[in-house]
């Protein structure tokens, strides 16, 4: 595909060519992002054709929403290169992923003297649930070594903080407490910095203490090319409304046998084979996962968004991604007093290349005036500690500003931006 | 295609409405040899299908012979063709066989539109059969 | 409201009009109903106008649609008049609300001595999760007697069984094994036979042994009014898209007092005021209970449907409900061999009224046969154990077929259905 | 209304633009006597504002007097504005108060539109400061 016409793409996007917000300029796409026309218009569709529940019916409306339904595991399997779509579970979203995995497979093995290992750089839906488990267990939880000590360079050529997984450290404690070391979980990009993790070589350690790992790509399945066979991680997670999809989907992507091991976590209709009163035999998974009346038409739209993605094609994506990127950095980078808290791609293949999110304090002015006077200028940015506590008190601060962009977003609109960031700093600092 | 296949195409050929291809549907069923009942218990039960389905392997002269039931007069057809294709095949021969049958004679559209059914778990057991 | 015009009612569907189901006659009601326009616009309009995330957000955009998520919980207050918004908590199905209930503050109080009462009428979504947390801590989930042995008349003065709870028996179990039965679950209507339970009696009963009782009303609330006060039981629930709103959402009620004792059932954004690495103090009810990104859309679109439901009026859906059912149910009456598991109003408030759900078998016919022979003549019935295998035991089927019907149905559709019914039971007996 | 919310309204009478009235509003945040550091601590700070807010209440014959914080400037100048209103009222004049000077000053909108700010728990704290 040749370079994407901004003008193109912006027009498959109601959202940003509804008149009503012709003035909005969204900048919030690691909290969701919003949705082409072919996502909206599959589901009206489903609701309008093909609306029935699935799974256990004869009629031929039901058996096309199952179909539809199924064929979206299989869009899936494709998306990240999973080996079969019996390893791809539907959720309501990368929480529930998260919460299934902690719940169904790790939980049930964990004893007092055991330990699981995540990082303080993730969203709270990839620590709490481990945190949980933890507690309820006895076991312990314990942080992934940071290397937040060592500057490197970011794409700029400048100095600054890396903040990815240090695998060697965590070599070194894996060799004398691996054995007790139950479980990993990482995220692969940071929702404060857009950092990328080495995912693969974390798995790869993680595999040759047999441990198994699960990686949230809530951050990245928009913006990368995700290959989970190639990761080799057991589990891997995402939403639905993050992909340009809708709202209360998900995905959990788990090896066949791991997923074998479940228990159910929810029951009800669809999942069982035989029911008595007092006992259960049930089916297997995924199906056993998927209690109850599923988000027909979530699933459905977020096969949508993937056929989506997938025609505009990953690699323009990053290229049209990294592109603005690279310009707001180098705009960002000359406000006086801005610290920009950004992450870099530890994978050093393409150094250029982290997700466009940008989170930063001002000197002396606080997160949240920042993100009030932008969103008087109509430009939607997000503040507060974006649901990782414990990355804000590793960066040393209570909150900050964060720009999310997408591949939807443009130069113009970074301009406008830093105007009206300019004007509040001068606003705020009197 | 074998040759059993070929009847049960030119069975189905004269019929064109669904209610003919199901009447006879039901009628090939009615008259399938009988599964006899010792094997009717869940050792030989197809889990997951709507009505019940019993399939039964036998093996002789390094040929499978099956026999089947099911509770449900529709399932009972799809098994008596099922059998009737498979039946005296040998290991190889049925693993071979990917004709899709029901799509020529017409129901395949029919009968995966209802997925209740099990026909695909049907073959499948079919072929596990074929593969010990 | 004067009675219903049912050709603007059907105009208003837009699967019931559209060109590619016209010749569908749907009545699969209890399954899953069909969204009225101004759902599926609703969904529409907030992805093309409103998409964003909520709760965290400091812009506008985020504000209008935190707004309208927070709105749909009054709505859904004043639907069931519960006492306070913060009753309502959203879930993404009946199936989880229960589930929720039975892991976050069920499972907690029990011990190897207690018992849980559930009924062999349960859809399984209320029964499995009983039975599993029953499993888990030792305790015995024990079924709630059932009439089945009185015979009483229904709305035709013919005499049929009556499946509704035995409270003359129940309260003599509960004199003597009271103090060790911790929990009862009931639905309010019955999937299988659209049978109302007493469920006003039944959570007095329950209460005066100090029993907290949860109503699952997931195929009640688009039929009957519902009255939380009213009914007094301590946790209601039902899903978005059997009261004609999207799939991926539904309702937990519970009463306030309740609700803060739940333990959240998942974790991750949305939920926490303060986390370390190795704890987490979290927010309160209903908040607590909503981990991560809700199905925003989802919500708003159920707010949409019970806006719909609102409008047209449930005395309106009821008495035209209840003149198709009246009608079905004297045209199969006259049926040689069938056999129709309908139930009754317990309540005998209101003695015709029952859901117009019909389950049946034909003697000598399976179900199965019937309902591929009514699905080639494009009449969608569900066939099989509809999720209550203990309740088809109870019946003593394997299963059944079964037409369950909602207000937007007709005279002609019923008529169609019959002819269709003899041809195929003509075929079927040869 | 009593006479604080009347003085407040005359003064943002004079701003018309958001932007006028946002810098009104930090620099009645500036010029807030400080709270007594003693008071900033986690006793005296309002959950689940995104910025900080510590209120403290005092009585003095029968009157209830507020002293405030917040680390964000203009959440300062809201906490401003509600000492203004309530500081120096009976508790039974604070219950009774039910002006919306946000909205008369036409921040209202603005103000819960960004909801994160913490208004309404602020007026809440208030009030339940005057109801023990
Ligand atoms: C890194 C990361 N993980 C998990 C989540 C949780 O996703 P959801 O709220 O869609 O369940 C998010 C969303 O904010 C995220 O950014
Ligand atoms: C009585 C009853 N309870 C619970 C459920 C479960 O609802 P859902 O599948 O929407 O979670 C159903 C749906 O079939 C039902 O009929």
């Amino acid at each position: 595909m040749s370079p994407l016409d901004i003008n193109i793409i912006r027009s498959k996007f109601p959202f940003l060519k509804t008149i009503k917000n012709k003035d909005f300029i969204y900048f919030d796409n690691a909290a969701t992002t919003q949705k082409p026309e072919t996502v909206i218009n599959a589901i009206s569709n489903f609701y309008t054709n093909e609306n029935s529940n699935i799974h256990r019916s004869v009629h031929r409306i039901g058996a096309v929403a199952t179909k539809k339904y199924e064929d979206t595991r299989w869009i899936v399997k494709d998306f990240i290169s999973a080996r079969s779509a019996e390893e791809i579970v539907f959720t309501s979203g990368a929480t529930e992923a998260i919460n299934l995995v902690a719940n169904s497979f790790v939980k049930p093995m964990l004893c007092e003297t055991d330990i699981i290992l995540a990082s303080s750089l993730e969203h709270h839906a990839n620590l709490i649930p481990w945190q949980m488990i933890a507690k309820e267990t006895g076991a312990t939880i314990k942080m992934l070594p940071i290397k937040k000590a060592e500057f490197i360079q970011n794409s700029l050529e400048q100095e600054e903080l890396d903040y990815t997984i240090n695998l060697v450290e965590l070599k070194e404690f894996l060799s004398t407490h691996g054995d007790r070391v139950k479980f990993i979980a990482a995220q692969h990009i940071s929702n404060v910095n857009g950092g990328i993790q080495d995912v693969k070589e974390l798995t790869k350690l993680a595999h040759s203490f047999n441990i198994p790992i699960l990686i949230d790509g809530a951050q990245a399945a928009a913006h990368i090319e995700v290959n989970v066979q190639d990761i080799g991680c057991d589990f891997y997670c995402f939403s639905g409304h993050k992909i340009f999809g809708p709202t209360g989907v998900g995905v959990l992507f788990g090896k066949s046998l791991l997923l074998k091991r479940f228990q159910p976590y929810q029951y009800g209709g669809g999942i069982v084979q035989r029911v008595e009163n007092a006992s259960t035999i049930f089916r297997e998974a995924p199906q056993n996962l998927e209690a109850g009346t599923p988000n027909i038409a979530g699933v459905i739209g977020m096969g949508a968004a993937i056929k989506f993605i997938t025609n505009v094609g990953l690699q323009n994506i990053q290229k049209q991604e990294l592109s603005l990127k690279k310009y707001l950095r180098s705009k960002l980078n000359k406000i006086e007093g801005i610290s920009i808290y950004q992450g870099h791609n530890s994978l050093k293949l393409n150094k250029l290349f982290s997700s466009p999110v940008f989170s930063f304090n001002v000197n002396g002015v606080h997160h949240y005036d920042l993100a009030v006077l932008l969103a008087e200028n109509n430009i939607l940015v997000r503040s507060g500690d974006l649901c990782s506590q414990t990355f804000m008190r590793v960066l040393g601060v209570s909150g900050c500003v964060r720009a999310s962009l997408s591949f939807y977003n443009t130069r113009a609109e970074i301009d406008a931006f830093l105007l009206s960031l300019k004007k509040a700093i001068k606003l705020l600092k009197g | 295609m074998n040759s059993q296949a070929n009847k049960i195409i030119d069975s189905f050929s004269f019929f064109h409405s669904w209610e003919e291809k199901y009447e006879y549907l039901i009628e090939l069923g009615r008259e399938m040899s009988p599964l006899n009942p010792k094997f009717k218990n869940d050792n030989y039960l197809i889990p997951g299908c709507q009505s019940k389905v019993w399939l039964y392997c036998e093996k002789k002269n390094k040929k499978l012979y099956f026999y089947g039931d099911s509770d449900a007069l529709i399932t009972k057809g799809i098994v008596a063709i099922i059998i009737q294709l498979y039946s005296g095949l040998s290991k190889k021969e049925i693993l071979l066989e990917d004709e899709d049958v029901f799509e020529i004679i017409g129901l395949r559209d029919h009968l995966s539109m209802t997925r209740a059914n099990g026909l695909n778990l049907m073959i499948t057991k079919i072929k596990q059969f074929a593969n010990n």
